[in-house]
């Protein structure tokens, strides 16, 4: 398990062959990586605030959850923070499973858990002004299928 | 005295990241109660506990929560990560 | 849109990278991977056999329908045959998306209509023998969510 | 003149990977009557039509389609791919 709040960038690729070559026995990888998104040129920032300490906490508290309820031969997370350009990655998440049904269901319940438990916050900086982005309604229900 | 945090839009309205407070409110919305009768900023930060979170030395918790005990409450907006 | 059938490994993280890089506007990028299954170091082999022509037929006509179905910014599908050995990568997908659930619905989508609908075989080979891979009535059964 | 492919298990049994094939056969069934008649071989690959899958023209299809106008049939175990 490797867990990374960290502020520097980090390089999708090389972090799945790691994470790849880490686990024995898994026949399934499955990846996700968050990408600042980059609209039609228009190259907008993101600047992600945190909350050091429990940032760490809640990743670590959400990704035990998910090895012990998936069963996972290992799992991955990193997560940036400080100011982003559009196109780069924001973070990522990894899981390693015998059976690729596994690896989907706890990737995508670190994405749904990571998105509104883990103490991050994003504001989007555009052209015209900066703004907080705003907690959908639809990730907080995302959480229920859990 | 308890350290008391804040992030987000919740920290740019009052002004600072974090303070130290002397309290003896017994709960996280008594403290609330207290820090909105020191001045107009933390009244216009906590004006709707709907869209505010609360966590209790770095757990999500509730505005009913007692504080005894506690050292560090955080206050900010629905998170937004991933 | 890339869709590769070959007999060469192929780099995941190169793949990842290549990918990501290619896709403008797109905030999520699901991978999934499926590797030779090493169990406890009883280094198995597999022998993929496939029908050239309609292999690549079948993933084209997989893939299209799920750019379409989940408006994806781009996807990719590599898929091996002949012999793999233990820990080696069989296959990979990617998609691109604005949001993370067309992603993961797309990757999933994909691995199982490849599963049950491309032409490909797997042969487990181990220390007393070869077998051919039995299909599971569960993977027929995942395509009916689709 | 159809050519005809067998893949996986249905090769091995049959011995072959693909094999020229005279035949009037009006449907897929039909064609697998004539080929069990042939030899032993055939009749032991499809011996369990529920255990096989056929392809025309690389379209995957089913037992009672015709064969009218196809060039190629593909015989071969349910697919196992990923």
């Amino acid at each position: 398990m490797r867990l990374s709040v960290q502020a520097e960038p980090f390089d999708l690729g090389a972090e799945a062959n790691a994470f790849a070559a880490g686990v024995t026995g898994a026949g399934a990888v499955v990846t996700f990586t968050g990408i600042v998104r980059d609209n039609a040129g228009t190259l907008s920032a993101m600047e992600i605030e945190h909350y050091p300490g429990m940032t760490e906490r809640a990743i670590a508290a959400i990704t035990e959850q998910a090895i012990a309820r998936w069963s996972l031969a290992d799992a991955l997370v990193i997560h940036r923070y400080g100011r982003l350009a559009g196109g780069e990655p924001i973070m990522m998440v990894a899981t390693a499973a015998s059976h690729r049904a596994d690896a989907f269901d706890a990737a995508e319940f670190l994405m749904d858990y990571l998105k509104s438990r883990a103490p991050f916050w994003k504001k989007e900086i555009g052209a015209d002004g900066a703004e907080w982005v705003a907690a959908k309604d639809t990730d907080e229900a995302a959480l229920t299928r859990w | 005295m308890i350290d008391v945090l804040y992030f987000a839009w919740v920290r740019e309205r009052i002004g600072l990241p974090r303070e130290k407070v002397q309290t003896d409110a017994p709960t996280v919305a008594a403290l609330i109660t207290e820090l909105c009768a020191r001045e107009e900023r933390y009244a216009a930060a906590f004006a709707d506990l709907a869209s505010l979170r609360v966590a209790l030395d770095q757990e999500l918790s509730s505005f009913d929560a007692p504080l005894a005990g506690v050292r560090e409450v955080a206050f900010f907006p629905p998170m937004t990560g991933g």
